[in-house]
Formats: C-alpha cells, sequence, structure tokens
C-alpha cells in the first residue's frame, strides 16, 4: 500500500516536472522578446527542478534506501532555489540596463529607446509589469528623472 | 545498422574535430582561432572516453561485495589531467593574445602580418 | 519512469539549445545556456536514478554552481566590459 | 537506452560545434562553447566517466569561459566581416575526417567489451582487479591519479603551475595600455561601458550626462545571494578533496571549486576586495606550495628506502602508507591548483591597473 502511494506520488512529481520543463523549453522558443522568454525559462526552470527534485528525493529516500542521495539532492535544490532566480533577475537586470526594449504583445517596443531602457534600470525601482502602457512607464520615468535631478 | 549505432559515436568525434580544425585553419581571429583549438581537443578527449565506455557498465568506483562490470578507468585518468593542463595550456594562449593586441593593436592574423611586413627590420 | 523523465529533459534540452543557436541577441543566448546549464543539472540526477547508482549527485551540485558563476560572469562581462572592476557595490546614493 | 542518451547528448555537441564555426561574434561563440563544456560533461557522466565530468563542468565551462571573457575584454570581440568560407580550409578538415572515418570501420563498436583496450592484462584489468588491494580508496581513477601514475600526476602538476608563472610574466606586470590608468573605480569613467548590446543593434547608450544622473545601479540580490551562497562553495570544494578517494573528485576538481569560490567574490566585489583577501603574494606562496608538498612526498618516500612516489614505506602497513600518499599528494594538487586558477583570473581581469 504504501509503496503503491510512494510510486504514485513520486510519478505525479515527475510528470509534472517534465510537463513544467517542457513548457518551459516551449516559451522559451515560441516567445517573442527576449523579457517574455526570460519570464517562461526562468519560472519553469526554478519550479520543474524542485519538483522533479522533490520526486527524485522520495525515490532516494524509499526505493533505493540512499540517504546521502536524498541529502545531496536537497541540497542541489537549495542550492539551485537560490541561484537560478538570481541569475534571471540578474539578467534582466543587465539586458534593460544595456537597452533591450521590452516589447508589448503586439511586438510594438513598450519604451522610446534604449536610452530610455537603462534609465528605467537605473532608477529605482525598476517597475516593468507586462500590460502596463507605454505612457505610464513614460510618465514614471519622467517623476524619477525630475527626482534624480533634485538629488544631484 | 548495427554499424552506424556502433560507429556514431566516432563519427561525432570526427566531426568535432573537423570543426577545430576548420576553425583553426580558415578563422583569421586568433581567439577564434583558440576556441577551435578547445573544440579539437575535446574531440580527442572524447575518442578515449568512448573507447573506455562498456556496455552495461558503470562507473570505476568500487561498490563492496558486488561484482559489476566497470568501464575502463584507465582514459579516465589520462583526459581528467589533460583537461586541466588544456585549460592551462589555453590560458597562456590567451595570455599572449592579449600582449600581441597591446602590441600591434589587432589579434587579427593577416593584420598582423601586413604591420611586421610594413615594419622595418629591426 | 526515469526514462519518461530522461526523454522529456533531452527534448527540452534540445529546444534551448535551439534557442541559444538562433539568438537573435546575445541575451537570449544568454538565457538559453543558462536555462541549459539547469536542464543538464537535471538530467545527471535523473540519469544516476535511471541506470540505478545515485551516487554521482556531487557532479550536478558543480554543474548547478558552475553555471550560475558563467552567467553572472558573462553577465559583467555586458555590463562593464571588464571583470574585475568592482563597480557591483560601489555606488553614490 | 543509456547509448542513445550518449547519441543524443552527442549530436548536440556537433550541432554546438557547427554553431560555433557560423557565428560571427566572438561573445557569441564563447557562450557557446560554455554550452559545448555542459553537454561534453553531460556525456562524460553518461560515459561513466564521473571523474572526467566533474573536472570539465568545473574547468571546461567555469574557469576557461572566464578566461576567453577576460581575454575578450582586453581585445575586440568581433570578427571583421570576412569572406564566410575558406574553401581550402574545407578541404583540408573534410578530407582529414573523411580519413579519420574511413579509419574509424575497424574500429569496434561503442561499448564493446571485447576490444584490446578492455582486456589488456597491464592495465585496466589490473588496475580493476588489484587497485582495491595493493592501493586501496574505492575510485579507481584516484587510485591510477596519485599512485600507479604519481609520477606522471607530478609532471602535469608542474604544467599548471608553470602556466600560472608564465601567465603572470606575461600579463602580471604593473603596466597597461596608456590612458587606462585611471583608478577602477573613479567616477566618471562609466560612460566607457555599457557597449555591448544585442548583435541587433549596437552602439546605442544613453547620453553620458544621464549616466551620472543616474549612477550606476548596484546589484545588491547578486551580493546577498553571492554571500550566502561562498560558503557551501568553499566547503563543497573541501569535501571534494578529501572525499575524492571515494566518490568522483580530488585535488583538481576541489581546487578549481575552491578558486571558483574566490571568482565568485571578485566578480560580485570587484578585484581590489577580492585581493584583499587573496592577495597575489599569498597565491604565489600557494602555487609554490602544492608543488612543493607533492615533490616532498616524493624525496620523502626516496630517504626512507623506497622508489620516488612509492608510497607504501610511508607507513608501517602498505594500505596506510598509500593512503598517507594519496592524501598529500592531492592536497598538493589541490592547493597548487588553487592557486594557479586565482592567479589567472586576477591576470585577465585586471584590465586597468590597480
Amino acid at each position: 500500500m504504501i509503496d503503491l502511494l510512494i510510486l504514485l506520488v513520486s510519478w505525479a512529481l515527475m510528470i509534472v516536472g517534465c510537463v513544467f520543463v517542457v513548457s518551459g523549453a516551449v516559451a522559451l522558443v515560441r516567445m517573442p522578446d527576449l523579457y517574455t522568454r526570460l519570464h517562461g525559462a526562468s519560472l519553469t526552470d526554478t519550479g520543474g527542478t524542485l519538483v522533479i527534485g522533490l520526486a527524485l528525493i522520495i525515490q532516494a529516500l524509499f526505493v533505493f534506501d540512499n540517504s546521502m542521495a536524498a541529502v545531496k539532492m536537497g541540497l542541489i535544490l537549495l542550492f539551485t532555489l537560490f541561484t537560478s532566480p538570481t541569475a534571471s533577475h540578474a539578467l534582466a537586470k543587465t539586458a534593460l540596463l544595456c537597452g533591450q526594449v521590452p516589447l508589448d504583445a503586439k511586438g510594438n517596443p513598450l519604451l522610446d529607446g534604449p536610452e530610455q531602457a537603462s534609465l528605467l534600470a537605473r532608477s529605482r525601482p525598476a517597475d516593468y509589469r507586462h500590460g502596463q502602457d507605454k505612457e505610464r512607464i513614460a510618465q514614471q520615468i519622467q517623476a524619477l528623472d525630475n527626482r534624480g535631478g533634485d538629488e544631484s | 545498422m548495427e554499424k552506424i549505432a556502433g560507429l556514431y559515436s566516432y563519427w561525432i568525434v570526427v566531426v568535432l574535430m573537423m570543426a577545430g580544425l576548420y576553425i583553426m585553419i580558415a578563422r583569421y581571429n586568433l581567439t577564434k582561432k583558440i576556441i577551435g583549438l578547445g573544440l579539437f581537443q575535446t574531440s580527442i578527449f572524447y575518442l578515449y572516453i568512448t573507447m573506455g565506455k562498456v556496455a552495461g557498465g558503470t562507473a570505476p568506483i568500487l561498490i563492496d561485495g558486488e561484482q559489476p562490470v566497470y568501464s575502463n578507468p584507465v582514459p579516465h585518468v589520462l583526459i581528467l589531467t589533460a583537461i586541466v593542463v588544456g585549460v592551462a595550456t589555453s590560458a597562456v594562449a590567451l595570455a599572449l593574445i592579449v600582449r600581441i593586441y597591446e602590441e600591434y593593436g589587432t589579434v587579427e592574423e593577416d593584420e598582423i602580418k601586413a604591420i611586421e611586413a610594413a615594419e622595418p627590420e629591426a | 519512469m526515469f526514462v519518461a523523465a530522461t526523454i522529456a529533459l533531452l527534448i527540452t534540452m534540445a529546444l534551448t539549445l535551439w534557442r541559444a543557436l538562433v539568438g537573435p541577441t546575445q541575451f537570449d543566448r544568454l538565457l538559453a545556456v543558462n536555462s541549459f546549464g539547469t536542464k543538464t543539472v537535471l538530467l545527471i540526477a535523473v540519469y544516476g536514478f535511471l541506470t540505478g547508482r545515485p551516487d554521482f549527485l556531487d557532479i550536478a551540485l558543480v554543474y548547478a554552481l558552475i553555471n550560475f558563476l558563467g552567467t553572472i560572469a558573462v553577465l559583467k562581462f555586458f555590463e562593464q566590459d571588464d571583470l574585475g572592476s568592482g563597480q557591483y557595490q560601489e555606488d553614490d546614493y | 537506452m543509456e547509448a542513445t542518451v550518449a547519441n543524443v547528448l552527442l549530436t548536440f555537441l556537433a550541432v554546438t560545434a557547427v554553431g560555433i564555426i557560423m557565428l560571427r561574434d566572438l561573445l557569441a561563440a564563447v557562450i557557446l562553447l560554455g554550452a559545448y563544456s555542459l553537454i561534453a560533461a553531460g556525456a562524460f557522466v553518461v560515459m561513466d566517466a564521473v571523474d572526467v565530468a566533474f573536472t570539465e563542468a568545473a574547468v571546461g565551462s567555469g574557469i576557461s569561459t572566464i578566461l576567453f571573457l577576460g581575454a575578450l575584454s582586453f581585445t575586440r570581440h568581433d570578427q571583421k566581416p570576412r569572406p564566410n568560407h575558406s574553401w581550402m580550409a574545407l578541404f583540408l578538415a573534410v578530407a582529414a575526417g573523411g580519413l579519420l572515418i574511413y579509419g574509424t570501420l575497424d574500429m569496434p563498436y561503442y561499448g564493446s567489451a571485447t576490444s584490446a583496450a578492455q582486456t589488456n592484462p597491464g592495465l585496466a584489468v589490473r588496475f580493476l582487479e588489484e587497485s582495491g588491494s595493493e592501493v586501496g580508496p574505492p575510485n579507481i581513477v584516484t587510485s591510477v591519479l596519485a599512485s600507479y601514475r604519481g609520477y606522471d600526476t607530478l609532471g602535469e602538476t608542474m604544467v599548471v603551475f608553470a602556466a600560472g608563472i608564465a601567465v603572470l610574466s606575461i600579463l602580471g606586470l604593473k603596466r597597461r595600455r596608456p590612458g587606462e590608468n585611471a583608478p577602477l573605480d573613479a567616477p566618471g569613467d562609466k560612460t566607457t561601458t555599457l557597449v555591448v548590446n544585442s548583435s541587433a543593434d549596437d552602439g546605442s547608450i544613453a547620453s553620458p550626462n544621464e549616466m551620472k544622473r543616474y549612477p550606476r545601479q548596484r546589484h545588491r540580490v547578486l551580493q546577498v545571494v553571492t554571500k550566502l551562497v561562498i560558503p557551501f562553495v568553499l566547503m563543497f570544494g573541501l569535501y571534494v578533496q578529501f572525499h575524492g578517494d571515494y566518490g568522483p573528485g580530488g585535488g583538481f576538481q576541489a581546487g578549481v571549486i575552491f578558486a571558483s569560490g574566490f571568482i565568485l567574490y571578485g566578480l560580485i566585489f570587484g578585484l581590489q576586495k577580492t585581493r584583499a583577501i587573496m592577495p597575489p603574494s599569498a597565491l604565489r606562496i600557494l602555487m609554490c606550495l602544492g608543488l612543493l608538498l607533492y615533490c616532498g612526498t616524493g624525496l620523502l618516500t626516496m630517504v626512507l628506502g623506497g622508489n620516488l612516489l612509492d608510497y607504501n614505506v610511508l607507513a608501517h602497513d602498505a594500505l596506510h602508507g598509500q593512503h598517507w600518499g594519496i592524501f598529500t599528494v592531492e592536497l598538493g594538487v589541490g592547493i597548487t591548483v588553487t592557486g594557479v586558477m586565482i592567479s589567472l583570473f586576477y591576470n585577465f581581469a585586471s584590465k586597468r591597473s590597480l
């Protein structure tokens, strides 16, 4: 009974993880611009690793009876949980800083040019969310622009 | 069919070697040449490691009590050190490239040759 | 189970590799390579279980570490064109 | 299944190699080289070469990417537009490849257990059967590396050491191109950066005035996470160093991982701070110390009446002696590799003079 339960749980986790991972790759291929790809890839990377890792830990503990492998897998999960989102964050920030302009759903640029992207990354908070329109971002940048001018 | 499956890995090794050789001959940029050298190097690593693999074998780390089939450890030892030595040599090569850039202002092979030809004998 | 996961991971790796080759920008490549690294970590882990000897997870751990290191290095190169500058933390506000 | 996974990974390798040929941009080629190393290491695992995979993962995609990036930051990173093909080179490469493929037709198939390499009684069979009782460690690669072929590994450590010295003497002196002598963190030199951009639209940067008004954003998330991660990295390096007898790992890998911790710190917090923690003079001492440890072990065995690096004489029991010998030798390798790798990073990262 317990065996069956373990099998079912790890199977389910593994399949969910595989769906995560494959969908992330599809996002990486199909999405129109860097930031949407980044979104798809980084979320599924972390999520998929987590779920598959859990499945593997269950397997290691109950099927292979190898607690060392479970501990190591746990360490890998912990490590990935910290580094993977950090790397994605740094990637997005650097891309914005280097002037990669985000696009909206129709493929139109959300900012006027690379300069504005760079400014947006330098201002705080760098506040780009999906669904924002160009005017509002411009307004925010304008506000930050004024503030930055006062400070310096 | 069996021949294709059995020899496929060697053919990939050859393709990698060809890629490295092509880059080293055809590209003028010295850094790119080092990248080609790296590709060539890895192809050799592969040749060794594929030959050491035994079907159904496991990594050559002894397990207590059991007697499974182990893959051949000898190529692993050779290649392990070769990788470290390889990165050391490419570090020296890259350092030389940096020096060349400081001296000539370019890392393109033909431009360096042109500068060399233009300079009178010292 | 492990076979299915291995196949899924290989497919994922192929798609990711395609993005790394096509680009179009360097950031896309870097993103793809970073994602590829995570998939490799998973592949190594799953493969260990597939062959019934899950003792080699150390390698997957090294991968996770080195993948992070490489991504950060390339990002710093993008941003500053110099690996040694301290400007990631020197700041004046 | 195993062979299929190996073949798929090898195909990825070939595709990546072709991609590296095709790409004009050197930076893209370096990024792809990182991916290439990752695939390579994955394939090594599939082919049971776990130690090699360990090394390739640590060295190939970590250190060598950083070395290439360092070299690119000194030199320019785009290839000049040139004719895309060199027919002569293509002919030569294809001819060489064709001959080699012809040569492979007689080779034993992948995974063949009856090939000469597998059945030669002098090498593989002997190592597999005897190393457990002759040398001790379960990891045969470690026993061969540190004991049977200890003399050879000494030579390889020496090569790494020599490479470190060579790079130090080529790049390490205090000299840089004129005009680049500004202090490292001087305000106002921020306009020189941000030139790297997409291959589609390069050279588009914010104007200098705006740069000054919006100072460089600090990557605080990176800093915090790095500070969290580095202790684990260093600890893992020690684990790899001392666990190399029982699992994959050993001096070479541990040295690289240990150095990776410092390199990570250097990337995030800058070279100046890293040099304060690990000064170059200390690195030079480390490089020599490791090699001296190795040579010293060899000399000690000779003094005690054995051959060079014959560890049996180190203790009363031969296996104990082997254990001590392998321990010190691997430690020496680890220390030297750590020193050399950090030193390489220092030299390639110090674009502006310090």
